[in-house]
């Protein structure tokens, strides 16, 4: 039958030629048989596979995942850091919850931080003006100035090995060393023109203080190292009426701070330190504290019509300050009024109060922005973007991001996240000293310097950062005290050698000393101190020391409110 | 006679679709790649005593599959040459050497979306390499590499059978075979117990 | 010359008399340009994503689900009509038929490519056939709507194969007799369909358990915003086919059905119209005294929003619900051609409101104590993505009239329904 | 393994940093695009900014972390799913989106009460290089899709894995904690199994302190709150008196 039926077609068609017809029989065919192929459901599995696996979406790495213990180096508040890595690539932050100081906590941006290696703005070459330059051109002009005249060193993070080996250049080139401090350290600095007790020494006993007393400060929000104030505050009854730690914040907006504080004190803004002289008069006249004190010369009246707060409420607020204590007065910054108050209550040298935790600390010299007689200006990648030597000298400035138009003259690429060795001295505010190593984790990708590299590749006889870390922690081990907070808690005298317990720090240990009252120390006023001019507030953004935000960080500014957006840089 | 010539002409092009559909298709669909070098299984499990593919195949201790082995691996043995063959050449001058891992492509790859843990179906649920795997470890060539160039996948996922219909018995790591393996072992697992 | 050489006399069906090409294509050129328009942003659309839109978390749905609901709800008209025609055997209503099919298919196959835009990964979209989630009234939407889509495109080949030259293909003809006997069949298929995915369109939102405004209780698996659409777009139907056949008749000049058919669909559509006003009312009450507070949700919540208080229900309810029935059922304003038209408009609007209020409020309005009432305008390319639908209606719909007898009756047949 | 994960967030204790939401987006490879606003953005953890509605020093503000709540019962996105893209595991408890299904009809964006569900406006981008920080253990979802919190299930994975090298078959708690959790610089979130009568969490959600938000909308959620403030609790309500003051987070 089918031979028949194909001699008929092969007869046929010689005799007829092929018709539209056909053509659409024979379309109809190929159609029905495409059914009944793999093509159409095969291209559209395929096609379906491939829109779940566009090749422009990026693929994170392959590979082992290995988690190191290490300390974010961004900020001198040295939080301890789990890091997670990948083929060599940081991919995840976590707080170390064996860290004694930031207990696990972090500030949210450090959540980020392993992104910001690549972040857009990072400084990726030497630059010297508007134009590229490279690594040599940059030290021969430094080796030609610092022959020529004095070098100013500035360091935004002092207390590091890296920050010594910036001080001995400088001493030994006959330059000056000058440290531009953050607000938590220069908020000692009253102290220390009272008792010649060096600010970097000093510490708030948090831990048994109860009652605090802010002036400003923005205790919950990024202040200190946010970890240990924040916990604290929420293990002492954070949301209960009578909580066991007392949080009074005294601001002129409903900071963060003030609207989770056991009290919020609303005054006008700046008048931090009129209120804070109007309470010690309050103090003094209701005999809440012993007399032994200079009176304020403002008076109570003045303060009231300053702070915006009637004199009653100045007296209550003076009686909530004493009604449970130990109470403890911090400022934001260096105003010697709100200072003052601390020695109006005693709280210096005592349990809950102002302690000191560490001997040996030299007395640092603030970095002021007019810079005297320098042929050549050294900034360290610590120094805040904001910090603008005026000085007619030449600027070399270390970063790892660019923060924009600001005068330097060479901008030289520093090691960004993790990317450079480095240790940790105690962070400003802290009770007890504290050390730690972060070990270079990550490879740099661009070829990177830091201040103090630089300076021991051009003047060999300078102690490396390394060799300084090792014999820290030799000095260290050979004290014999506090503890050292590894996998374990381990008393020092526990650990073997000098070997492991160096090994141990460099595996991201923390050892910490034990907060000293044995020290207390005394402090009389002569005067009470003489008003100073009021801070401007601080957002959140100020705080953070690189001048670039991660980007995930627009999550809190940008595809949410929960955050003022960043200030950008002039 | 009309009647018989549509038939025809439907036929002819029912049959020149079916044609391009079974045999041109898959062809075109499918690129093929070659190994950078021979690799034998059945060499290294002979000669060289390897026992367990879990020897090269490790799984870490934190229970991540290492997948390939890195050429460090590789080096352990073939620091210098062993023997004359061209695969040999090329493993430790391209790769040993340079310290390069060998760019192997992996058939069996899962895409990025799928979370398949070794660890899970090797360690608890006790199944054998050859389970999903086949033979492959006792093979003594290495296959061309095929890959789809619409979805980008190894041929090995949806398997050699175009119609999935008569496949080998471990053919096709598609989901629906994970699936059917489930199900016969009465193992549920939600959608995220497979994908991340 | 030219003029002379473009002609279309050949395709246009016989004895009817049509403009010239020439003004034709006049006529359809900024349709046309409208078209492209919405083509090049729903193209924007499908290759940047749908960051095109101005859609956002909160306004997941825009003007595009609002829309798509407004004119399936309009094309109602089609299924409907069938449904008289063929199930009611309501014969007077036959010359309207073809219109019906033609605005019907228009309405669905706009919403279907609006809604293949409306996805953000259309090429998976065919998962929903292969692992349907039954539970979902989305997935009861999309099958019943592509089902009926077919439904409609194998309605409108017949009305297709009656053009002048496309019958002439013997083999189509055939094929178009055998469809012809299938049409009967079809519009019982189609109602069954439209039935159903109209009522799932309205459960759509009345499932919603999480958006209290929407939430309503039902009856089984089917809450009472169900029912409500079916009986509203079944009352919208007739209305919206009032319009455009007005809206025909106007634009070319021509009478195309006898007056009485206006009175008879103004009436049917009132009747129903009526009754879902009344429907409508119960539901409202039960919802605000019983299913909103026992969500924990004070009703006047929702209408404490500067322009989304009291009168968009009272207009919802009343204005363009109650009043036009009245006014279509009533010989008197039925009869009087402007009286009617206002309140077949009224109807439509009414119906639109109400998918307006369902989509757009239902998301605007916050949930959470400390939300906002939130507003959207959507961004150009989904206006024109949109105008594009209305075009490419326009635009099927002049061609189909130009070129199909849509109102002639075919030889032989129905010519004692069509009149003249 | 059996567990109804769920979280008890002491909101008395949320200071409002927001490391949570950065940790989340870290660990769950989000996108940050220039682009994004808070109405277009991927916050699939989301703090809220919430006050007592008063002035002056009588103001309370607190800070309400929002994120997918696990809804038990009649879970809204479950249901209207039309590809069912979203389920609810059995074993866990997690309400899991499944954005490799998912077509992006975001019908369960418009079905969720809490805006917990984001669409992926935009294809993920990150700056050169830096997809080399992403997290391995999760696939980066593309545009056109709908993605929200799935309980950190990478970490689940990872635990899940180490349980089978250990030999076990029921993982150890301490290896799955979610991120949010974990970067808590106040300890606020705490997560647990709900199911586990003896579980500090599951103990904590039934204090007289306890409620979850629109709690009467009867879909179960698994994340409860807990303040010790009055007018925090009345949060949980529609009705509340802070209805009216709104606070955009």
């Amino acid at each position: 039958m089918w031979k028949s039926v194909a001699w008929d077609a092969i007869n046929e068609g010689k005799a007829m030629k092929v018709t539209r017809r056909d053509l659409l029989v024979w379309g109809a065919g190929a159609a029905a048989g495409l059914l009944a192929t793999p093509v159409p459901w095969k291209v559209l599995d395929d096609v379906s596979i491939w829109s779940q696996n566009w090749p422009w979406i990026p693929q994170p790495t392959r590979g082992p995942v290995e988690v190191k213990q290490s300390f974010c180096t961004l900020c001198p508040k040295a939080c301890g850091l789990r890091v997670r890595m990948a083929n060599g690539w940081a991919v995840g932050v976590a707080g170390s919850s064996t860290h004694p100081i930031s207990r696990g906590a972090l500030c949210p941006l450090a959540f980020a931080a392993h992104q910001l290696n690549w972040h857009p703005q990072r400084l990726r070459n030497v630059r010297h003006g508007s134009s590229l330059s490279t690594w040599a051109e940059a030290q021969s002009a430094f080796a030609k100035a610092s022959k020529e005249g004095p070098v100013v060193v500035i360091d935004g993070y002092s207390g590091r090995a890296a920050s010594s080996v910036l001080e001995t250049f400088a001493g030994k080139q006959g330059g000056s060393y000058r440290v531009v401090a953050t607000p938590e350290l220069r908020a000692f600095t009253p102290y220390e023109q009272w008792t010649g007790i060096p600010a970097a020494s000093l510490g708030y006993d948090f831990e048994n203080a109860r009652t605090i007393v802010s002036f400003g400060a923005p205790l919950l929000d990024g202040w200190g190292t946010p970890g240990r104030l924040t916990r604290l505050w929420a293990e002492s009854g954070a949301g209960l009426s009578d909580p066991q730690l007392r949080l009074i914040q005294i601001d002129s907006s409903l900071s963060r701070t003030a609207a989770r504080a056991w009290q919020w004190i609303e005054i006008r803004e700046g008048s931090e330190s009129a209120l804070a002289s109007g309470l010690a008069g309050a103090l003094l006249e209701q005999n809440l504290v012993p007399a032994h004190s200079p009176v304020p010369s403002m008076t109570l009246a003045e303060s009231s019509a300053q702070a915006g707060l009637s004199v009653e409420r100045i007296r209550e607020l003076a009686r909530l300050v004493v009604a449970k204590t130990p109470a403890l007065v911090v400022a934001r910054d260096d105003d010697p009024a709100i200072a003052a108050l601390n020695v109006l209550l005693g709280s210096l040298g005592n349990r809950g109060g102002i302690v000191p935790h560490s001997e040996g600390v030299k007395p640092y010299v603030a970095a002021e922005s007019a810079i005297g007689n320098a042929r050549a200006v050294l900034i360290d990648a610590s120094v805040p973007w904001e910090f603008v030597p005026q000085v007619e000298a030449e600027i070399f400035r270390f970063a790892a991001w660019d923060g924009g138009a600001t005068k330097a003259d060479w901008l030289l690429p520093a090691p960004g996240f993790l990317e450079d060795l480095t240790d940790l001295p105690t962070a400003p505010g802290c009770s007890a000293q504290t050390y730690g190593v972060a070990p270079a984790l990550v490879k740099a990708t661009i070829e990177v310097q830091s201040a103090a590299q630089f300076l021991c590749s051009l003047d060999a006889s300078l102690p490396t950062t390394a060799k300084i870390i090792d014999s820290r922690c030799e000095d260290l081990f050979r004290r014999r005290e506090g503890n050292l907070y590894g996998q374990q808690i381990a008393a020092i005298d526990k650990v073997s050698s000098v070997q492991s317990f160096k090994e141990q720090l460099w595996k991201g240990a923390v050892w910490a000393g034990e907060a000293s009252l044995s020290k207390a120390f005394a402090c009389h006023l002569k005067e009470w101190p003489a008003q100073t001019r009021p801070v401007s507030a601080e957002t959140w953004a100020t705080q953070w020391k690189p001048v670039v935000m991660p980007p995930l960080a627009s999550k809190l500014y940008q595809e949410s409110g929960l955050r003022e957006p960043p200030r950008r840089n002039a | 006679m009309s009647k018989w010539r549509n038939s025809f002409v439907f036929a002819f092009g029912l049959a020149v679709a079916l044609l391009l559909g079974w045999v041109v298709f898959p062809r075109v669909l499918y690129s093929q790649k070659h190994q950078p070098l021979d690799f034998l299984h059945k060499t290294h499990a002979e000669k060289s005593g390897v026992a367990d593919c879990a020897e090269c195949h490790t799984i870490r201790e934190d229970g991540t599959f290492a997948g390939l082995p890195a050429v460090e691996k590789c080096a352990g043995c073939h620091s210098e040459r062993v023997g004359e063959s061209k695969a040999e050449a090329i493993l430790v001058d391209s790769y040993i050497k340079p310290g390069h891992d060998t760019p192997w492509l992996a058939y069996a790859r899962q895409p990025a979306n799928v979370w398949f843990s070794h660890a899970i179906h090797v360690k608890r649920a006790n199944l054998s390499c050859t389970e999903c795997h086949s033979t492959y470890g006792e093979s003594d060539r290495v296959r061309v590499y095929e890959v789809n160039r619409i979805s980008g996948y190894s041929r090995d996922i949806w398997g050699h059978s175009m119609s999935r219909l008569r496949r080998a018995p471990h053919e096709g790591m598609k989901m629906s075979d994970c699936e059917e393996c489930h199900k016969q072992r009465n193992v549920e697992v939600g959608c995220l117990g497979c994908h991340q | 010359m030219a003029s002379t050489v473009l002609t279309d006399a050949r395709w246009i069906t016989r004895g009817a008399e049509r403009i010239s090409l020439s003004r034709f294509l006049l006529w359809l050129s900024p349709w046309a340009v409208l078209l492209a328009v919405g083509v090049y942003a729903a193209a924007l659309c499908l290759f940047y994503g749908l960051n095109q839109t101005n859609m956002d978390n909160r306004f997941a749905f825009g003007l595009w689900i609002f829309l798509d609901l407004g004119i399936i709800a309009l094309g109602a008209g089609a299924f409907f009509t069938g449904f008289l025609v063929y199930i009611l055997k309501r014969v007077e209503l036959k010359p309207i038929l073809n219109t019906a099919v033609v605005v019907g298919f228009i309405c669905y196959s706009g919403a279907v490519a609006i809604l293949m835009i409306d996805v953000g990964q259309p090429l998976r979209a065919w998962f929903t056939f292969w692992h349907p989630n039954t539970h979902s009234m989305l997935t009861e939407v999309t099958f019943c709507i592509s089902c009926y889509l077919l439904v409609l495109s194998l309605e409108y080949i017949p009305i297709l194969l009656r053009n002048r030259q496309l019958r002439r293909l013997p083999s189509f003809l055939v094929f178009e007799h055998q469809l012809h006997k299938l049409v009967p069949v079809l519009a019982a298929v189609g109602t069954l369909l439209s039935f159903f995915h109209q009522g799932s369109l309205g459960g759509l939102y009345g499932v919603l358990r999480g958006r209290p405004f929407a939430f309503r209780d039902g009856f089984l698996i089917w809450p009472s915003t169900f029912f409500l659409f079916i009986l509203s777009a079944i009352a919208s139907g007739p209305s919206f086919l009032v319009l455009i056949i007005a809206t025909v008749e106007k634009v070319t000049g021509r009478k195309l059905v006898p007056q009485e058919l206006y009175r008879r669909l103004a009436f049917i559509s009132g009747v129903l119209l009526a009754i879902y006003v009344a429907v409508k009312c119960i539901d409202t009450l039960v919802w605000l005294n019983y299913t909103s507070p026992a969500a924990g949700f004070a009703p006047w919540q929702y209408y404490q929003h500067k322009g989304f208080g009291t009168p968009i229900l009272f207009a919802e309810i009343i204005l363009l619900g109650l009043l036009p029935a009245f006014l279509l059922t009533f010989r008197k304003t039925a009869a009087s051609k402007p009286w009617l038209l206002t309140a077949a408009a009224m109807a439509c609007a009414g119906v639109l409101l109400n998918r307006f209020v369902l989509t757009v409020q239902t998301l605007a309005l916050p949930t959470l104590p400390f939300d906002d009432f939130l507003q959207y305008t959507p961004s150009w390319q989904e206006v024109a993505s949109f105008a594009g639908v209305i075009a490419y209606g326009v635009i099927v719909y002049s061609l189909s009239y130009r070129y199909l007898p849509l109102f002639a009756a075919p030889k032989g047949r129905d010519s004692h329904v069509s009149g003249n | 393994m059996s567990a109804r994960y769920g979280m008890v967030i002491d909101v008395d204790r949320c200071t409002g940093c927001g490391a949570c939401m950065m940790a989340c987006a870290a660990e769950n490879n989000v996108p940050a695009l220039p682009q994004a606003t808070a109405r277009t953005g991927l916050t699939p953890l989301l703090v809220r900014k919430v006050s007592n509605g008063n002035n002056g020093e009588t103001r309370r503000e607190a800070f309400i972390p929002i994120m997918c709540m696990h809804c038990e019962h009649d879970t809204p996105c479950v249901k209207v799913c039309p590809q069912q893209a979203v389920e609810v595991d059995e074993a866990t408890g997690i309400v899991m989106q499944m954005a490799q299904r998912c077509l992006g009809c975001r019908y369960c964006m418009t079905a969720c009460p809490y805006h917990a569900r984001y669409f992926n406006w935009w294809d993920p981008a990150w700056p050169p290089g830096m997809e080399k920080s992403l997290n391995p253990g999760v696939a980066v979802r593309m545009r056109g899709v709908v993605e929200k919190c799935n309980l950190c299930h990478a970490r689940l994975h990872s635990a899940k894995e180490k349980a089978a090298v250990a030999g076990k078959r029921e993982i150890d708690p301490a290896d799955y904690v979610p991120a949010c959790v974990e970067a808590c610089s106040t300890n606020a979130i705490h997560f647990g199994d709900l199911g586990d009568a003896n579980d500090p969490v599951s103990k904590e959600a039934h204090s007289p302190q306890a409620f979850r938000l629109l709690a009467r909308l009867g879909t179960e959620p698994k994340l409860y709150y807990k303040s010790n403030e009055a007018w925090v609790r009345a949060l949980a309500e529609p009705n509340s008196p802070q209805a009216s003051e709104v606070q955009r987070g």
